[in-house]
């Protein structure tokens, strides 16, 4: 019995990452998705180095949070149509360890891929030397709270059968500290400024919603599926 | 889509031409013989280029990247026209061999997409200060590599060999007629936001003690590619005919011996 | 014994109703270890609402549910540890394999015997398809990966809505021999279905007609 | 008889509008997205209006392709689920035509919406008056086109069953000349050149699509969707 | 008369195979006008994949199938417009209301009678269900959605999957007079199930044994 204590939580992060690695050209995909939109970025805007570097750590959030949004929409709908949501909801665990397996597996393949890349794009984007650091760093820590406040999002819209608008919606506006303390933490450590400050909010704010995020879905979950 | 639909039965000699079986074994004969020949030309390119061609003026022996530099270049854009055509062999003549060669056709691609994309990058930084520059040239080569990248996720995409073929050669087609408008576009995104303060090493003004070398390295690097193409292509036959008899008696031959 | 006469679940008075307009009423029953009870009613009837409610996936409008004589919100964990309910959607994930997609479902599930993964395949005639994705399956095939679970699960309480929807005759035959030796253990199967079972000890429940029916 | 002739087209865009009607808040939140967003990016970049006015065309264009890729995705998806696509691929009309249909229906839904909202846009990113125009006309032949590649790519990832980041790998690099003669559209009206050039390329562009992409799409369909 | 000579649709030799693996071979048989086929067979064994190859969204990997004497592929046009395929899945949109989801269904469909579409969504049972959303309805509801495409459509060849998967015991009476019905019309039906038919015409194919059965 004991093994199966936390089973919920295993058994769901095992299996979502399971179904994101399914293929092997899969897992470049997310790095590749971000290097794309930052090739577009200097396309629409200007390819001078000075300039781009001026707002390269700005687009790499912006784009952290568009991943963020074009995933999340997706991370209960499959579930939800095929039953695997239902039985989720009827297993004897407590429903936020599932669901915090989900969002885990949700960041390892969007949120950490992002960071990780991010130093590259930051040079593909002319990012002043002082920002790698910062950036890393609270990107490590603000994708982990957008996967968990878009949970919430996704659970509240699963049954609504709607495409991801209506979620980012939803999202949005609780997104806006994070893209703040985000872009504050780089801009602060570029201008030579301590950036621990905002990384220190970052870091609050990823504690808070790990906390709140998994049992506000699991509420919302039960709402919005069992209907 | 009639070009989809089965070839007529005159064209009967050229899916015998493209079997697999006939490939491997011609193919076999052709290999030892290219492979010297590619082997050959690069060793003699590489040394003349090396050793022997003089320094550059302005950037001296850092300009000697220019002899994989640019072959790589060369070959990654005319690579990914010659898995194009493959491809539309396949859905027109439904050839097997040649969605086989497509498959192999674009990892090499993107390797040398890479190689070039590497080097330059390696040769920026003494020349420009920097390892990435939003330069035309060089963004048309990245965007090249996404166009690779998205082929090859789509072949390991499917499960089925066939559909994973169809639809990476409809996407490899619909990237062909999409290469030269981007390149045009490309340029023009360039001139537009900076008239030309960064410029190449003025190529046509090249020495010609430099040139040859990059000649001979160029047709070295297109040896190259045929070889590196057909001996993918011989392990892709392989993979994918390993139910059939003959590959089963060339491994019991192997075996045997 | 005195254990046999609580019943393992007891339905009282249960009613249920969506935006005002009921569905059904005063639905009363109970089963006890080694029944079969199959819920019967046209289509629109509210079979599958009635075993979402047991789930407790649903709220009733009226009426309890008791397991083992307490109310099933107050033993909640210990209720949902011993049911196990395969619904129309057979939560399969199409992308993995049938083995990955049970090794999953026996993960969460709270309860399992010994049965290994293999062999439970092996049992509903999928031997040589576990190891390709399950969209590569036929609609029977998909079907039997999650009914493989039935071999697996330790739960006593089994609720199955139309487990024999696009199953072979030879499957259907399977299915109801399965039951048979899960009653026959001291388990209890509620199940709805069209179709006539061959079993002897089937009790039958009409939901149109709200009674019960001595077959 | 007559009557059936083009119903292929005319069929199955009413019936996608009728969805998207249906999900009523959906037809509105194209809107509100794009709005969020930009709302999002004085954040992560910069307040100051002069700065903000230079990046904003580029900026209105990365959006409005970042919008049609998360919502290009669903556009086969639950056709494919539900078995319509299978109806589709066998009725005895052209495939291109009831595609069209489509496709005409997703613009009208997103790439529309986006249009007419970008002067609002344009005036929170402070915009220069000499871009309005442009902004428009750009959007609107614009739109279109990621509709139509957006569709080639759809059709090629319908049956894997994936979320939308393999599709955007495919349809990325051939959105870039888009997002190039239209960004350049604008800039050149900024700067008091001559924006027309561009706006024919644009147009050119559109003109290929639509000749083009509805067949590529059909080829697609038929190769994925009977797998 | 001479035209009742050509069968409606003929199967020749047919074989498939995916990647290499065959999965039947030398299937033959053909279908006149008044046939009522059906197609037996183990889960797996390739009934939805024959219906599939029968409306040409896959491609024989030998064998050839001939409507009205004509190949298939030769007679396109025709073919598709005098045929209706309901599969597994039923092409029922859930956001939309039954009768949206007919009113789309006919106006992609070739050929339509003079039905009703309200008349033809009260003979299937869904009289008061027509203006609700889809995904309100039970499963066998959402199954009868599509089944009005039955009454409704002209077409000559039904190649129906599994149509008795959730419908109740009324539901499966009231299909097999609809084929009755459509047979003594002039019409042909190519069914797939395992449930036993009620009816006498029934000739019986089993895929698993390649062959046809006299019953
Ligand atoms: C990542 C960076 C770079 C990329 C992707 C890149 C790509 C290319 C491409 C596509 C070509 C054209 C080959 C052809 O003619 O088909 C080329 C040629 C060339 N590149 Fe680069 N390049 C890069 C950096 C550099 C740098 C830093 C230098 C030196 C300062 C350089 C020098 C040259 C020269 C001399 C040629 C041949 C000139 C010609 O054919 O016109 N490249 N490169
Ligand atoms: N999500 C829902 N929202 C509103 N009404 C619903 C919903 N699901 C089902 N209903 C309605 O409740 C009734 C009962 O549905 P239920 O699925 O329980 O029937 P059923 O007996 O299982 O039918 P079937 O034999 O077709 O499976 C139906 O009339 C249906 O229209
Ligand atoms: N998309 C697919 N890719 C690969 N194999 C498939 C695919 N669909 C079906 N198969 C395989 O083809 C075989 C026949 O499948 P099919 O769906 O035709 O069976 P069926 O007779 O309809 O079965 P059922 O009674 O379960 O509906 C099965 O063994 C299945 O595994
Ligand atoms: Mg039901
Ligand atoms: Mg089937």
């Amino acid at each position: 019995m004991a093994r199966k204590m936390n089973s919920g939580f295993v058994a769901w992060l095992r299996r979502d990452l399971l179904l994101a690695y399914r293929r092997r050209g899969e897992v470049a995909s997310p790095v590749l998705f971000f290097m794309m939109v930052s090739t577009l970025i200097p396309l629409g805007l200007t390819p001078e180095a000075a300039r781009l570097g001026e707002v390269a750590a700005g687009m790499i959030w912006v784009m952290a949070l568009l991943a963020t949004l074009l995933s999340v929409d997706g991370m209960f709908a499959s579930d939800y149509q095929d039953g695997s949501l239902e039985q989720m909801l009827i297993t004897p665990q407590l429903l936020p360890l599932p669901l915090l397996g989900k969002i885990t597996a949700h960041w390892l393949t969007t949120g950490l891929p992002l960071t990780l890349v991010s130093p590259l794009l930051g040079l593909m984007m002319s990012l002043p030397s002082a920002g790698y650091l910062p950036l890393l760093c609270s990107l490590a820590l603000g994708t982990a709270c957008l996967s968990l406040v878009g949970a919430v999002g996704a659970a509240l819209t699963v049954s609504l059968r709607k495409g991801g608008l209506l979620l980012s919606l939803l999202v949005m506006p609780l997104y806006m500290p994070v893209i703040i303390f985000g872009t504050a933490t780089v801009s602060y450590a570029v201008d030579g400024l301590n950036w621990l400050p905002p990384l220190a909010l970052l870091g609050a704010l990823l504690a808070a919603s790990v906390a709140l995020c998994p049992l506000a879905a699991a509420g919302a979950l039960r709402v919005t599926a069992s209907n | 889509m009639t070009w989809l639909s089965n070839g007529s039965p005159s064209w009967q000699w050229f899916h015998r031409l493209g079997s697999p079986r006939w490939f491997y074994h011609r193919s076999g004969r052709w290999l030892p013989w290219l492979s010297l020949a590619a082997l050959l030309v690069l060793l003699n390119g590489l040394v003349w280029g090396l050793a022997f061609a003089p320094e550059d003026a302005k950037q001296g022996n850092s300009f000697r990247i220019i002899y994989i530099h640019v072959p790589a270049a060369f070959l990654a854009q005319s690579g990914y026209f010659i898995m194009a055509i493959a491809g539309a062999i396949g859905l027109i003549w439904k050839m097997k061999i040649s969605y086989m060669v497509m498959k192999s056709a674009a990892p090499i691609g993107a390797v040398l997409t890479f190689i070039a994309l590497f080097t330059g990058a390696v040769w920026g930084k003494p020349t420009w200060g920097a390892y990435w520059v939003w330069d035309a040239r060089i963004t048309s080569m990245l965007i090249l590599l996404f166009l690779y990248a998205g082929v090859i996720a789509l072949q390991y995409a499917y499960h089925s060999v066939d559909a994973a073929s169809k639809a990476s050669a409809i996407l490899a087609l619909v990237g062909t007629v999409n290469i030269p408008i981007i390149n045009k576009s490309v340029d023009w995104w360039y001139t537009l936001h900076q008239p030309a303060t960064i410029k190449l090493t003025s190529a046509p003004s090249m020495h010609m003690d430099m040139f040859m070398p990059l000649l001979v390295m160029i047709v070295g690097f297109y040896l190259f590619y045929a070889v590196a193409l057909i001996l993918h292509t011989r392990n892709e036959i392989l993979r994918r005919e390993r139910k059939t008899s003959w590959v089963r008696e060339l491994a019991n031959a192997k075996a045997g011996r | 014994m005195s254990v046999s006469q609580t019943p393992l679940l007891s339905v009282e008075n249960l009613a249920f109703e969506r935006d005002d307009s009921g569905l059904f009423s005063a639905v009363s029953w109970h089963v006890v270890a080694g029944d079969i009870l199959q819920i019967e009613g046209a289509n629109g009837s509210g079979k599958t609402t009635l075993l979402r409610l047991l789930t407790g996936s649903l709220q009733p409008s009226a009426g309890t549910i008791a397991y083992l004589g307490q109310s099933i919100s107050a033993c909640r964990y210990n209720y949902l540890t011993d049911m196990l309910y395969i619904g129309h959607q057979p939560a399969v994930k199409l992308n993995l394999t049938a083995e990955e997609n049970l090794r999953w479902m026996v993960a969460t599930a709270a309860k399992s015997n010994e049965l290994s993964l293999n062999d439970a395949l092996i049992q509903v005639g999928l031997a040589g398809y576990t190891d390709i994705p399950c969209y590569a399956l036929s609609a029977g095939q998909h079907r039997r990966v999650a009914l493989a679970r039935l071999l697996i699960s330790d739960a006593r309480l089994w609720y199955l809505d139309e487990p024999f929807a696009a199953i072979d005759k030879q499957g259907v035959q399977f299915l109801q021999s399965c039951f048979q030796q899960h009653v026959e253990r001291g388990g209890a199967v509620v199940l709805s279905t069209h179709q006539d079972l061959a079993l002897s000890n089937v009790r039958k429940y009409n939901l149109s007609a709200c009674a019960e029916q001595v077959v």
